[in-house]
């Protein structure tokens, strides 16, 4: 078989992004937290926020990423951002069923901004479901990225268990 | 005439070579650009028919003090919703052509015709 | 073959021809007409008073069309899980 | 009651939320996740009937998604709809009650079906949001909100299609089935961005209200009608139908059915609820007629010379598409005119109808059957099996209820459905009928054909230790049949008391415009 590892680059490079993937993360973090005031949102923060990943397998090269990476922290993320988004949804119905589904529960109108206290979100589910799909969007899209780089260092159909789900012919 | 709305012709040329490209092309690879494009086609559209004259982005403060008027935002969120959904359909359709080559060895569509008749 | 080729380049041109016709009696690029703009005057005008949202964009995304939003976010997670699914270790179980 | 207000949002949250939950649940263990598939299966099924009684009972029924109040569709001061809405009148809730008994079928036959393979997680979960695309299809009130819905759809059934991935030609399938509804998704996309350009607005009874026949209109609505034709599996682009519903595992080929009338669903939706009199040419209607007439014709020859189970009833759907599209456009054709609406216009929107019901139900049918031939035969070949009745008796017998259903034979649903579309087809041009008969008469004979190979015959000895499929496939099957031989004993009341209504409530374009934006005009 062949090696259908990535390679690494070369030392400059790798130091380069290693700082500078992280200053990608808090960027993304930035663009996530703040969608609801500045341009951008909860998708292109987590976007943001997915691009460590592929920058990181490009210049550390498959094996090291492999060997360092651990994959449940993505899917912790998705499923935390999933659940965060459709429950701040559903909880707009409220206890007694008096809402609707996506009904902005935690909104304040601005007049009355000055009543409420200061880390209360005033832009209410805007900003909380943005801050659930930045968490969902940077999980969903590292764990494609992950899953894509695996299947190309999978080999052919014989290799790695693949080749027998078939259906169910008796050949 | 022409030149105030080029925006939308540029739009249809470009939905257009994405559509040829779908029909036409035998490379696997080269139809899913050609989808991305027709897909890209769609969204410029929309951004375009949003556009006001004189328009700033619809961030209130931020706008700058000699604009009155806002580019309009509904447009500005479908095309964020269609692009995310583009990029999933696209990530599917590179899996699948990453499995196809694996079967049948080959990108081109004129080889991959087990399913006749 | 050859002419299941001409067929589709004639049915493009038809295509495009009719999207030519229809994007010159659109209104002109930059003009939209004010009944048009109706919904997003409505959004821009209350977005800052009843959702204390600045970011217009955003508050339609999540909140007035925070339905799209779920479903945006569910064909990311279908898309994933088709790729995952495709991709999956293990042939046939015992 | 105020949770009967929300149905028509638990219907879509529903199996969202239990999709999102799935491989959660997965990871615990494979008896639980088929415990709570099958319980949330269950439990949108007894939803969506819920909400089918309330909408007969109460008439149609709004959701505005985020609004302080369910049934608030205008903001004050304000006569555009600015939210999502949902929109359920007897039609939507008719073909969704028909989608949901294919999902629970498919659900519990899914069980055992697909057991001994991996990647059951994704499977069920991505089963679920297929569910979910599909009723959030039909529900729907709001364009984009369609289009969004479409592609959880398409994207889940590319997932599903290809579940043996290691079979060439799934992925193949599904690959072309991606590529077609790529090409239809972005057709609907650029559709309703001229509607948003030249109208401004995104709702469905909004757009009902301004629409005017212009040119942009009837662009769109050529548009729309390529791009759902497509993914209904009409003649010229039908080479992905029999592929993939050939090729997909038959728990997801069924609800693949399904997918493809909730197209057809909202192809109706905007010729007659939508459009209605603003088409203002007989050109559409005759379109659909002559595209169902060949899809009718051609389906049906097509399938004849079929050697493969699930290939054969593939273009069999070919054809009965066929049937609802020709009923369609002999409705279109009358609409506007009172004399001719009650002469034949109604019996038609009726008939196609009450056909596309019962092709979810007796095609699903078919389709599990042939996947529970597959499953004991090993083998997908109709030339390899034979004398199977008398080792598997009650596939025999519920096989043999759906190609009766399919043929149009007297005592059952199909019958009836057909029957109104030779009925009111017949007056608008004898060759119509001609066409639809003869296609009857090709389809009975193909079933025959089947019927015979697969069950009668002799016994073959590799068939000697075949047993009768597992209990919870024929519960699946038993569930579609159910529903079948309830509709043929009850002729007249399903007609009037579901079809007939649904019928109306499609062609009445101002209340369905009026049910949002309030009764003035």
């Amino acid at each position: 078989m062949k090696n259908r590892s990535m390679r690494p680059l070369s030392v400059i490079a790798r130091t380069a992004c290693d700082m500078y993937a992280w200053f990608m993360v808090a960027f993304g973090a930035y663009v996530i937290v703040h969608g609801d005031i500045t341009p951008g949102g909860g998708f292109q923060g987590g976007a943001i926020c997915a691009t460590f990943l592929a920058l990181m397998l490009v210049t550390q090269g498959s094996a090291y990423v492999s060997a360092w990476l651990n994959e449940n922290f993505y899917k912790v993320c998705l499923f935390l951002g999933l659940f965060m988004f459709i429950g701040f949804g559903l909880m707009g119905l409220g206890w007694a069923m008096d809402g609707t589904l996506m009904l902005n529960w935690a909104a304040v109108a601005h007049d009355q901004l000055a009543e409420v206290k200061p880390w209360w979100p005033p832009s209410g589910t805007v900003a909380l479901m943005d801050i659930a799909v930045g968490i969902e969007v940077t999980g969903g899209l590292s764990l494609i990225l992950v899953t894509m780089f695996r299947a190309i260092r999978l080999g052919t159909v014989q290799e790695d268990g693949m080749g027998k789900e078939t259906g169910h012919d008796q050949r | 005439m022409i030149s105030a709305n080029l925006p939308y012709f540029v739009v249809v040329v470009l939905f257009l070579i994405g559509l040829l490209g779908v029909l036409l092309e035998t490379n696997m690879i080269k139809i899913g650009i050609a989808i991305d494009v027709m897909e890209s086609a769609a969204n410029m559209f929309l951004i375009v028919l949003g556009f006001r004259e004189g328009g700033y982005i619809p961030v209130k403060f931020l706008m700058p003090a000699g604009t009155e008027n806002f580019v309009l935002p509904t447009p500005q969120a479908l095309t964020l919703t269609a692009i995310v959904i583009a990029l999933a359909t696209s990530a599917l359709m590179l899996s699948l052509i990453v499995v196809l080559y694996r079967h049948y060895g080959t990108l081109d569509v004129r080889e991959i015709r087990r399913l006749r008749g | 073959m050859k002419s299941v080729r001409t067929l589709f380049v004639i049915a493009a041109i038809v295509m495009g021809g009719a999207l030519m016709g229809a994007v010159s009696s659109l209104h002109p690029f930059g003009v939209p007409s004010p009944e048009g703009c109706a919904v997003d005057e409505h959004y821009l005008n209350r977005a800052g008073v009843d959702l204390s949202c600045e970011n217009v964009v955003t508050s339609i995304v999540f909140d007035y069309r925070g339905f799209d939003t779920i479903g945006e976010s569910t064909v990311l997670f279908a898309a994933l899980l088709s790729v995952m699914m495709l991709f999956r270790k293990g042939g046939r179980k015992q | 009651m105020k949770l009967m207000n929300h149905l028509p949002a638990l219907t879509l949250a529903l199996p969202l939320l239990a999709a999102f939950a799935t491989p959660l649940i997965a990871a615990v263990s494979a008896k639980a996740r088929n415990r709570w598939v099958t319980c949330v299966s269950a439990l949108v099924t007894l939803v969506v009937f819920a909400l089918l009684h309330r909408v007969l009972v109460h008439g149609t029924q709004i959701y505005v998604m985020g609004a302080p109040s369910w049934n608030i569709s205008l903001p004050s001061g304000f006569a555009i709809p600015v939210r999502i809405i949902l929109e359920v009148d007897a039609f939507n809730a008719l073909a969704a009650c028909a989608a949901a008994l294919a999902q629970l079928a498919g659900t519990i036959y899914g069980l055992k079906f697909v057991k001994k393979f991996t990647g059951l997680e994704f499977y069920s979960a991505l089963f679920l949001l297929l569910t979910a695309g599909t009723m959030g299809m039909i529900l729907t009130g709001d364009l984009f909100n369609f289009f969004v819905f479409l592609e959880i759809s398409s994207v889940a059934s590319f997932g599903l299609i290809a579940f043996w991935r290691d079979r060439p030609e799934s992925v193949e399938a599904s690959y072309k089935y991606m590529l077609v509804s790529q090409l239809a998704a972005q057709l609907v996309l650029i559709g309703l961005a001229f509607i948003y350009g030249r109208y401004g607005v995104l709702n469905m009874a909004a757009f009902s209200r301004a629409v005017q026949p212009d040119l942009i209109s009837k662009v769109v609505l050529v548009f729309i009608l390529v791009a759902l034709g497509m993914k209904c599996g009409a003649f010229p682009m039908h080479m992905w139908m029999p592929d993939s519903y050939a090729e997909a595992p038959a728990s997801v080929t069924v609800m693949l059915v399904a997918t493809s009338q909730a197209s057809l669903v909202v192809l109706c939706r905007f010729c007659f609820s939508l459009y209605g009199t603003a088409i203002g040419s007989a050109a559409v209607p005759w379109a659909l007629i002559v595209m169902g007439c060949l899809s009718m014709f051609g389906g049906v020859s097509m399938a004849v010379v079929q050697h493969e189970v699930k290939r054969l009833m593939g273009y069999h759907s070919v054809s009965q598409v066929g049937y609802m599209l020709t009923a369609f456009g002999v409705g279109l054709l009358a609409l506007g005119d009172a004399a001719a609406m009650n002469d034949y216009g109604l019996a038609a929107v009726s008939g196609g109808l009450y056909h596309m019901i019962n092709y979810i139900l007796y095609k699903g049918l078919l389709f599990l059957c042939a996947g529970a031939l597959y499953y004991v035969a090993g083998s997908r070949d109709l030339d390899k099996m034979g004398g199977l009745a008398r080792r598997m008796p009650v596939t025999s017998v519920l096989f043999l209820i759906a190609a009766a259903a399919i043929s149009g034979l007297p005592p059952f649903n199909g019958f009836v459905s057909k029957w109104m579309i030779y009925e009111s087809v017949y007056a608008v041009h004898p060759i119509l009928m001609v066409v639809a008969l003869v296609s009857s008469v090709l389809t009975l004979a193909s079933f025959v054909k089947v019927y015979q190979t697969a069950f009668l015959g002799p016994e073959r000895s590799q068939f000697a230790a075949v047993r009768e499929v597992p209990k919870s496939m024929i519960a699946g099957m038993a569930v579609l049949a159910a529903a079948i031989l309830v509709l043929s004993l009850f002729p007249s009341w399903t007609v009037n008391t579901l079809v007939r209504p649904a019928a109306e409530a499609l062609v009445d374009k101002a209340s369905y415009g009026a049910a949002v934006m309030g009764g003035a005009l």
